[in-house]
């Protein structure tokens, strides 16, 4: 195949959907969840619980474009609010680690109620600490192996859990938990574990107040004395005893790769709240006269024109590279340096555009009448979940410099 | 002789109020924000030091010490400790200082000895309107003379709103020139709606909509040419350069002792180029945005014109001050994001100086 | 579906193109931009590559195979080489695209069989005029119609003026409308004046002056509504687009090679943060603006109008080239600000990008 | 005295002279010596010595304001042409080495002539090494002491020497050659030797051929056994034994603190490079009917007039910095972090305005019949040369984070 921007028809179809999706369900409530935050947006959770989730008409799961359109479904569902988004009844994070690292047997175990009927849940993912934020490698959480019952005993603390609420309150979710089993093998001893909601020993200790994805519900967990069994443990069934310890044969690598995936997904959803500050800047300045000329010379061209045109180039240029890297997913390449760079790209440009937006429909755009300054405040969380900027940038350095992590930290 | 340190007196003052926000502002600033209002006591304390009062005229009980140069080494001070309570404490500025400015002996004498007297009087200017095409220099807002009266019309808003405000300062315009009228507050035809605003959020601001609203011809500010509008505006701009300052030196220097606590990899975040370069560069920036700030307000002093110098003040600390706070925030990274944490609210304080016009005056 | 990596065949042609780059373009690129001249032996060898013929119409000897996106494949590759060459080597697409699209059947005939012969010829578009205020969409050159002829009046810039060409198409404005005009180099009235820019010093360009000349109306490119200006503005930003990033890579290459080699403090300067996420950034940014390129070509190829997207490529793929560029100088430090190394020839390169228009066509 | 933005009258009449020096005596010839490399600008070269150097009327050394007047100075002359200011006959960066590291015997030796009639002479310093950069106690050059000769013998080689051809080749100049005299010692083993113009073993290599400032002499130089009188050591008379060799008392810090005073006036050079390119641009742009609206309310404002603005701001903001850092010298206190930011800010600001300034100049600002492309060319040295934009940023971050080097590199 040659170069081509053509969407595939389903992609094109799941677009439209979750457009309407995000114009019906989402825009209406989304001041609401705003004001009143940690309050469960009922009316969105059961909307997705009862028909959100069966996707979009054709088949979103198309054989060449699958992830773009993921990525797409994430755009457009950011597009109408992130914090809802991150609010869905779904496995999210967690879904990506049980898909990355599980075994079969697991990812029917965990995944299947995801399908099933009954009351909404939710999967998590938890990884960062007090002590250890960017440095993943520095978790000091422990799970140690008891072999009198086969099972993980966890303890620790987890903060900034994206839906840790949801996934650890409600019976048929699951938290995954980063641990290490052995703290003097670095990296190597640290593995996931699945907690099943409501496991004894696992509670929650609070909700953070933040400045914008109020309605997304950001978790800290405490685990003492968390038991699980070894089967929770991510990974195939074959452990090794190694210092008395069992151990898993994926551990940090294979947790680190569900990143590659997560990162365009977060990117897309930056594109997304990108898109709605400049969808409604553009029709809102329309409306007052302001229209783009991209045939203006230079010299007659406004500041107005010339930042809207700023916004559209970084927005698409981000928008294309959350597509190759989502492009790279479907075709089975590895995808490391572009995920990250779309991650990079899009958190800055997001961040920015939304920032101008504010600024371009002056005290309007600060008035909490409008969405716009909730867009700005929501976007900013691009710039920092799954890895700030710093991190992708290293990631990024390490790869074009062909530099092992020990070279470049 | 060129200085850009302050004179003892002058660091005197900066000292004192330094530590008053040190140990009174910056305490109260989240729970200000989170519960939408000021701390009146923190008002109360604030009007002893006198700030606004020494600015105004010895013969309505003022200290008679104007400098826009020591208003700005104030209001940056203020806002470092917290950006709606330095409005609040300086709202009296907004009345007293047109009010010297340009007021005739009688409506000096009318307002001044409140605002200087023991207790604290906020007050208002309502200078902005909602509207993204707002041009400050010419607002839609119009007075139109009738007989021994003006009629009001228009829509105005970031309007400071406290309980005790007895009048407001409103611009408008007369024919081509826009004009600003003492309005009490309880005037017919005077409507108010509280805004909520991203940030900012502790102020009480109002939209204020004025439907016919009918003032004597005394009302209007100054006598023969009026008020100088230009002039008014060069202050505001240069109060709130200040102010953002202000509000972006005190989130650089939370990321700055994050960044030398926090550790990452074994040692200290401070310690990686790409974020001890960020701190270097929002110091930088901070301190050339300041020294701009300071020579439009020397400019004031020596009574120049200064809309060119506000200008560029204006813009290079709007920009300058997102920026700082942008980046305290992704020093902190998932801490920048949540509410335990100053930045976040430094970032919704800071985007909003774009908007703000007349919120203060030097 | 959508496709981000060129298929077996574009990437074939990559491959060839980026291997001549790198070893016939690359090792002139110095010595051609300070002696101020093309290297000929080179842009006949680039020749016998078809790169211009291949886009012809084969009815008159060419390869049939027209495609922006393949375009923009071999511009950038042709650039990350030396840009000054590139623009000569692909000069003759800026005669024989234009007749392609638009030229009359006895027009394409007159040139397009010599352009895809055996020998390089130069080709040159007139479309730039030394104004600050240019407007591309409006040429002041005029073209008045008198009889069976045209008179053309104005002043041009950037023309490519290689030895050995022998009509240039000249842009001027037919009443409202701007037309394009093939103008024989020795037509009475036309005068040059040899140019001497900061950058594309290899390439010999003239300020084109106009007085009077006449043309028979057959010059008029195209029948009835003539050419399209629109179209071809949109494939001249989209193929110099292309170019900006090819420099852009070019510089960022030898910054992250340099950053590798070089040693301070006792390690790889790469191994800095400050470096490391410099080239990083400039790495994202090129592959960004590449994509935004790729999709106006695209777009292009299907026939869309792409007067939006070309103007985003443009103005992104200006700023980034200028970035990027500047930042390997910066990278390199002293070394990057002598000739020794290619990155301030880059930089001078890159900035012309702002002005530069219609040097080169997809 | 309070904060003031008043330049006392010397100053200002330094200003108004060498303003015109600038006009008079530089622009002229400015195009005429970019384009011819390496050519000695004769008539410049006269007129300073004859002239120039008399400085300006009133006392350019007033009591407060004096080092503000150097730099309001090297602006006007910069404004000039950079290059040229660089060529001037003048003891330059040598000289400041030994005003602020030589002993009074020193400075009348050395820098007596520079007073005297005659030829005009030069004055330079050389620090830079091939494998050493910024990393300044990296150097390899060795002083070895003779104590049969009371010598010290230098060996090594320098490059990015400005003012290295003038410096080494005319009778009467010299060259402050920075070495070790103690390899295993570091830092503290780095000193200056002051090398006389001709002293046999110092050899001219070559010139570098550059992407702008072509009139300036940027010289490589070779030192083979070169011996110079361990007298010509910077520093105190006093010296002390220690392993064998002789060394003064001031070393590396006192040839570093050389640069607190001379990076405010590499500052106040790019304020005057950016100056004349804005200064043009507002001019030409005015004969054109394009005039800055400082009053324009946002949404009338074009994107020149924002464009313009901008470069206006950080044109002035760099101007204050670099005055508040000499500022400080006059007032006899610290200015390290000052002098940093001034250089930081300036080099990178000027870079931007002239890139800016050719932009909006279109076709006409890329020609060479304009001096715009030039000063784009000239001005990226100060981003460049007494330490890059990285170097300035780390000495920043050092200071205001109270961070010794070995935590912050």
């Amino acid at each position: 195949m040659p170069i081509s921007f053509q969407l595939e028809d389903n992609t094109v179809l799941a677009k439209q959907h979750f457009n309407r999706v995000a114009r019906e369900q989402m825009r209406p409530i989304s001041r609401k969840y705003d004001e009143h935050e940690h309050e469960l947006p009922t009316e969105w959770v059961d909307f997705w619980w009862k028909e959100g989730r069966k996707g979009a008409p054709g088949r979103i799961d198309g054989p060449n474009d699958g992830f773009v359109t993921v990525c797409v479904q994430a755009e457009e569902l950011c597009w109408g609010d992130a914090a809802l988004y991150l609010r869905m009844p779904t496995p999210a994070l967690g879904g990506s680690a049980v898909g990355a690292a599980g075994t079969p047997e697991q990812k029917e175990r965990f995944l299947s109620h995801f399908r099933a009927d009954g009351h909404p849940i939710w999967g998590a993912m938890a990884i960062t600490e007090p002590g250890a934020g960017s440095d993943s490698a520095a978790i000091e959480t422990t799970a140690d192996y008891d072999e009198a019952t086969d099972e993980y005993v966890l303890n620790g603390t987890k903060i900034f859990c994206t839906a840790g609420e949801g996934a650890s309150q409600v019976e048929g979710g699951f938290v995954v938990v980063w641990a290490t089993v052995d703290k003097s093998a670095g990296r190597g001893g640290i593995k996931s574990f699945v907690v099943p909601a409501r496991t004894p020993g696992m509670t929650l200790v609070g909700l953070e107040k933040k400045l914008g994805i109020r309605a997304s519900d950001t978790a800290t967990l405490r685990f003492e004395d968390c038991r699980v069994p070894a089967a929770n443990l991510l990974g195939s069934a074959r452990v090794s005893k190694k210092g008395g310890k069992k151990t898993g044969d994926k551990g940090f690598k294979g947790a680190m790769a569900t990143f590659d995936a997560s990162r365009p997904i977060v990117a897309a959803m930056a594109v997304g709240v990108g898109r709605a500050a400049l969808d409604f800047v553009v029709e809102e300045l329309g409306r007052q006269g302001v229209v783009i000329r991209y045939d203006a010379p230079r010299t007659s061209q406004t500041a107005i024109e010339r930042d809207l045109m700023e916004m559209e180039a970084e927005l698409q240029a981000a928008r294309l590279l959350t597509w190759r890297a989502a492009k790279l997913i479907s075709s089975g390449k590895p995808n490391n340096l572009e995920a990250s760079m779309a991650k990079a790209k899009a958190g800055l440009a997001v961040t920015q555009i939304t920032q101008k937006a504010v600024e371009l429909l002056g005290p309007l755009g600060y008035s909490r009448k409008l969405l716009v300054e909730k867009w700005m405040r929501d976007a900013k969380i691009n710039d920092i979940c799954e890895g700030t900027q710093q991190i992708n940038q290293l990631i990024i350095a390490r790869r074009i410099l062909d530099y092992p992590s020990s070279m470049l930290r | 002789m060129i200085d850009f340190e302050p004179s003892d007196e002058q660091a005197l003052i900066v000292e004192t109020v330094r530590s008053f926000a040190e140990n009174e502002l910056r305490p109260a600033a989240r729970a200000c924000d989170e519960g939408s209002q000021l701390d009146p006591g923190i008002l109360e304390a604030a009007h002893e030091l006198g700030l606004v009062a020494n600015s105004l005229p010895e013969a309505f009980g003022g200290g008679g010490e104007r400098s826009a140069v020591t208003g700005c080494l104030v209001a940056e001070e203020l806002a470092w400790g917290d950006l709606s309570l330095a409005l609040g404490i300086l709202s009296p500025a907004l009345l007293g200082l047109p009010l010297t400015d340009f007021g005739s002996e009688a409506q000096r004498a009318s307002l001044l000895p409140a605002i200087a007297g023991d207790a604290y009087r906020p007050g208002s200017l309502a200078l902005l309107e909602p509207r993204f095409d707002f041009d400050v220099y010419h607002p839609q807002a119009s007075a139109k003379r009738d007989g021994d009266e003006y009629i009001l019309e228009g829509t105005k808003c970031f309007v400071p709103w406290q309980e005790g405000l007895s009048s407001v300062l409103v611009v408008a315009s007369e024919g081509d020139a826009p004009q600003a009228f003492l309005v009490p507050c309880d005037a017919a035809g005077l409507a108010t709606e509280p805004e909520s605003n991203m940030g900012l959020r502790a102020l009480p601001t109002v939209e204020l909509r004025l439907d016919g609203v009918r003032v004597p011809a005394s009302a209007r500010l100054g006598e023969g040419a009026g008020a100088d509008l230009r002039q008014l505006v060069g202050r505001g701009r240069v109060a709130l350069s200040s102010m953002a300052v202000g509000v972006a030196r005190a989130s650089y220097e939370i990321a700055r002792d994050y960044a030398r606590e926090r550790e990452a990899f074994g040692a200290p975040i401070a310690t990686k180029q790409a974020i001890a370069f960020k701190l270097a560069d929002m110091a930088t920036e901070i301190d050339g945005a300041r020294l701009l700030t300071w020579e439009a307000a020397w400019l004031l002093d020596q009574g120049a014109d200064v809309t060119r110098e506000a200008a560029l003040a204006r813009q290079k600390t709007v920009q300058m001050a997102l920026d700082v706070c942008d980046g305290a925030v992704q020093v902190l990274g998932g801490h920048g994001y949540i509410r335990d944490y100053l930045p976040e609210m430094h970032l919704r304080n800071a985007r909003g100086f774009s908007s703000f016009e007349g919120l203060a005056l030097v």
